[in-house]
């Protein structure tokens, strides 16, 4: 319980550094909390644990999905190719390489929490650091909402980031998993106890399918499209594109409520597990985000990115993924508990973030120095 | 009518594995696979958690000659018993024209 | 045969008082009938009566349910807000207090007229009644569309009326089905014919999970949303959620065609079922909602609505639930034949308001008063 | 492979109260169950009218002891088979590990 | 329990003939049927080729006395086997009040 | 191999009679391809191919086609009215005749070339004559997206012209192979070999279905509803409805970008089977289209079409059904191998017209004269 503290101080206390600091909070979380999205995510949350009636048909959460996907994609594409044609890459290659560094070390960060303070098993610590490593694209789209409505947009190349933050955390918590499983089993197998190889096609095949996902396919592929398409076309012809995918339209923030109320009915559920996860599981799906965010705002403000830039930034790094880990972590760490990584990432992580997380660091943001 | 007496083996999982063992039945000698959305409550639903527009659990029904029943079911207990939520089971069947899904092997 | 001719005089009679009423009534449902709305429901009807493959994937008809209800509750909490602002609740109690009475007599009319009229089983009489005491969020949304077309708005908060309609008429019609069944229960085993015992736990959740379900959950849920972030998000921020729930924008209203169009398969599937319910159901579907609709809107007049709202009151007093009442009934009076309710309210009640009740309510509102 | 002989309990019916039984199956002493959503046609499927975005119809299977399996088939045929549309069958499996389906009871 | 030894139809084909076979199945007997949507894959997979809003294959479950059931499995054969991708099975049940479902005929 | 060839000249050669046509095709092709609708296609195409993690939930893809569906008949019926208002019908009796005497003639060459130059089975002939006889209402909404970029909008009633063409093509094919496989076996049986007697009730069964199927149902109910509301309602009270079916509008864009993606997901699986159909067919995919496609543009230019129009009805006389016609054949032809006429219609004309084959009927269109 040491090291928590740790991580709780270094997270929170530049925040209190001056004094005014939390009340500028205390009023950025209300300008947050009692809008739609946050509200919604309560909603939901309420139903479950009331047992309302409120169902959302898995295929229209699955559509929203993809909407939601495609859409950071292509409004993507589309600004990157605005700031590509003002700077070339200039403004972009510094934050792309923050953020690829953020999605190597976070995943590590995680596991050796996990591991050395939380004394949780190999297989459970890659795990879970497998969903720390990679993001929510919902966190994302709540964050960009967020600094949108403080009048702080984002610099236009951050669903780029996005896109580079998903898969590197994920593919390095599974081979440190497989490979200190391996080694641990060896180790047992030389003390006479016998222990499964571990086969490593599936590691391959699940990285594989990390790499090619729905997430990754989806956003990558529409930025391309959003970046071709805004080259190619005039003004007039790209205008309904732009408006069924534009992330300040209505389409974009009214399907981000219902599918946050969908969130809150699952993550209601979960809120019965935070009992079997312990308290140290709790502590670290709060503090590691923050940990987390305030690297991410910092290392931003270093890379150049603006205000709402470092603090979206900050929000994504600090995320947890719910939908692309899952399924590799199941197939590769069949040991891992899922109850555990998707509690954290679900029940503590999310909620945390769209609740209190991203006005945090949008105070971090402020207090590095960013604008 | 000519019904032939052959197995037809049940197994009901996490939808991770489902697809997986489907493939590896038509290696083992099945000519065919049938599967399913199902929602599942059991022993280890808890671990049970995708979240995704794809249901969480799937059955697979398989008809097969006993042998290749036996192969499955080994295979299927030996793999994902141990850690991953699933179940199954045989019954007899008789089947129309059942000589075609005696197959390979 | 006596008391429904009665009824029908109720209802009808005030409209024919004078003689333009009649022309005025053909137009408005003129008006009504040759737009979209209806003439998509008149196009389900038409495919499923030729077989025709039209088929709408019940997810989709899900999903539209679950925004129409989240839209009316939206844009009922945001305009409520406003309203709440300008008068306190001054304009608001009597409106509420009327729509609360009629959502306890309107169980309570029906079941007398089925059971001692139509001689039904207590069982079904009280299931239809319960059908008749709810509401159907549907009509409301029709009726509203009506009332902006015809230049007459509804007043800003019918969606918290239809929201207190929804609950109390079927927990009264399952409560009186389940004492009058227990009490003949009683007599006839005194009679010696032997009668299972109700189960009282189910009717406690029988009621629990109306007050709980979908339809209430998600309209107050969102009432309560927009209200607060109304008062709380500046404008903005605020319009994109607006534009997406808009009740008067584009995707409220095209998205209401397509649940018409599923409405009228639905229902003409149903039309078949007529002859088995016979000639009294099929009167008491027409006639009940002219008399509930006339109360409404004479009610909801001497409460102070203007004409927009006793239409649009009148609409929901007279409209029967079909999609919360069912499954409630089921459980609760198993006995009930759910044919004689769901042909009553989807095939005959729900046809005749949004083709003719509607018109026919604005003349009623017209008549009474109603500005 | 140890095989191990037990009964699947089939129940197919309106979907108002498949969960309902499904609940009481645990009690009365499985230790899990898989249902499905389908589309029925029985004697009394005029009964089966929900219109909603779910399935009108719902299948449960349970695989059980033999004695749970009477006492399933009991408690629906008491409870259900008066008001409302379902059927109810039974058959033999063998199931993998099949011990573990014993369960409490 | 009164059970009641029938038999399970069980046929597993392509959308396009999976209607007409559930209408037949009545005029030969059956009182009810179940259907469910599946993703099936076979010998003849590749002639299941529709692209629609519908699953592409989908199971058949009757429940009827042991002549019917024959009746039924010849229909199916005579008629679907040679041009459509479909396979048929029979499997023994206990069925609770399974008079019921013996039908007319 | 000689007609292929022949057919090819036929097509293309008016294309290259003057210098500038090729440069020209190329810069239209240009200008269709890095657009939003054909990138998705080609997105789901990668996908497939490289095993990728896209899945649109069948239900999202069906939905998207209702509303696809309903979209053009609504906004055909709106145009249609205002047409009507200004001509009468003397506009559009031409065009429609032309219209369905492409409906005609398409399978009867279709069946004739794949019989006699491909020397394939009559029920195979006349299956994927089926397909080819009738039409894509995507491939329309792609042309018509097409023309109205290039600022060359198609006349207004072009949708009704869709709905002309979408049966009786399949209806022509089917008797046709229904005929001709009973002719071939009454000789059989004469011959010895015993054949089945095909069942007529069927055919007569098919042919009902595909004239009440969805596409026509909806598109021509649609049609008869924007048709009858344009006229009797105001412009006020009709506006959302024509915003949400705008086919103009973002949805229907955005929505048509979601339907491309997938439609490159099943034509990406379908791909695979381009080798087991041969080298002819292939062809026949590819050369079919611009004939038929030649004499769409040649004949709605003597009906006096627009240079939009005759693209438009060029490209819908070129496209070949997925949707209604497979399970029509599947029904009346078993013997016909679907792969055969799937692959063709999906994997092989779909792709060339949305890719290649829109932009050439544009072309020559210009050719033969439209303006
Ligand atoms: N007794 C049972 N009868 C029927 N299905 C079962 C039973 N136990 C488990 N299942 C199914 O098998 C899945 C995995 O079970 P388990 O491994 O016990 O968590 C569950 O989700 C159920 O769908
Ligand atoms: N003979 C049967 N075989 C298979 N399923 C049946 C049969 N009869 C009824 N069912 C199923 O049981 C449900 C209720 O049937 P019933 O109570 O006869 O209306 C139906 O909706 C069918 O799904
Ligand atoms: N051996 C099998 N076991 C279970 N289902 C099968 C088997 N073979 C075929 N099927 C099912 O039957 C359908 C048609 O099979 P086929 O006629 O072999 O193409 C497939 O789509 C599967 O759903
Ligand atoms: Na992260
Ligand atoms: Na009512
Ligand atoms: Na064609």
């Amino acid at each position: 319980m040491l090291l928590p503290a740790a991580l709780f101080a270094t997270g929170l206390m530049p925040l209190f550094a001056d004094g005014g600091q939390f009340a500028r909070i205390v009023e950025s979380l209300e300008r947050n909390l009692l809008t739609p999205i946050p509200l919604c995510f309560l909603l939901g949350i309420i139903s479950t644990r009331i047992h309302g009636g409120i169902k959302i048909p898995k295929e229209l959460y699955y559509s929203i999905a993809i909407f939601l996907l495609m859409s950071i994609g292509f409004i993507g594409g589309h600004e990157l190719s605005h700031e590509y044609q003002l700077h070339g890459v200039s403004t972009i290659w510094k934050p792309a390489l923050v953020t690829l560094f953020l999605g190597c070390l976070t995943p590590i960060t995680s596991f050796v929490v996990l591991r050395y303070v939380g004394g949780m098993s190999i297989a459970d610590s890659a795990g879970i650091a497998a969903h720390y490593g990679s993001t929510s694209a919902v966190t994302y789209a709540v964050a960009n909402s967020f600094v949108e409505q403080t009048q702080h947009p984002a610099d236009s190349f951050l669903p780029t980031l996005v896109t580079l933050l998903e898969c590197p955390g994920i593919a390095i918590a599974l081979v440190l998993g497989a490979a200190l499983s391996a080694k641990e089993r060896a180790a047992k197998a030389a003390d006479g106890l016998p222990g499964k190889p571990v086969k490593k096609s599936k590691l391959g095949e699940a990285l594989y399918e990390v790499m090619t996902g729905q997430s990754i396919m989806l956003m990558a592929g529409l930025l391309v499209i959003g970046f071709v398409s805004t080259q190619f076309m005039d003004e007039k012809g790209f205008q309904p594109f732009y408006e069924f995918f534009q992330s300040k339209g209505m389409l974009f923030r009214g399907l981000l409520c219902i599918f946050l109320l969908e969130m809150g009915l699952v993550a209601g559920e979960r809120l019965g597990d935070l009992v079997k996860v312990g308290p140290f599981l709790v502590a670290f799906g709060i503090l590691m985000p923050l940990v987390h965010g305030f690297l991410g705002a910092w290392m931003g403000h270093l890379a150049g990115l603006n205000l709402g830039g470092c603090t979206v930034l900050a929000a994504i790094v600090a995320s947890a993924s719910y939908i692309a880990a899952p399924p590799a972590v199941r197939l590769t760490l069949p040991e891992a508990n899922p109850t555990y990584s998707i509690t954290a990432a679900l029940a503590i992580t999310f909620p945390f973030n769209i609740a209190f997380g991203i006005p945090i660091y949008f105070e971090m943001a402020k207090w590095v120095g960013a604008q | 009518m000519h019904l032939y007496p052959l197995k037809l083996v049940t197994v009901v999982g996490e939808t991770v594995i489902m697809e997986e063992i489907a493939e590896e039945v038509i290696k083992l000698g099945a000519t065919g696979f049938t599967l399913s959305d199902v929602v599942g409550h059991g022993s280890r639903s808890t671990r049970n958690v995708l979240i995704s527009g794809e249901a969480k659990t799937r059955k697979l029904e398989v008809v097969v000659p006993s042998e290749v029943a036996v192969t499955i079911l080994t295979y299927v207990s030996h793999n994902y018993f141990e850690h991953y939520a699933c179940i199954a089971w045989l019954s007899d069947v008789a089947v129309v024209r059942g000589d075609q899904y005696v197959g390979k092997q």
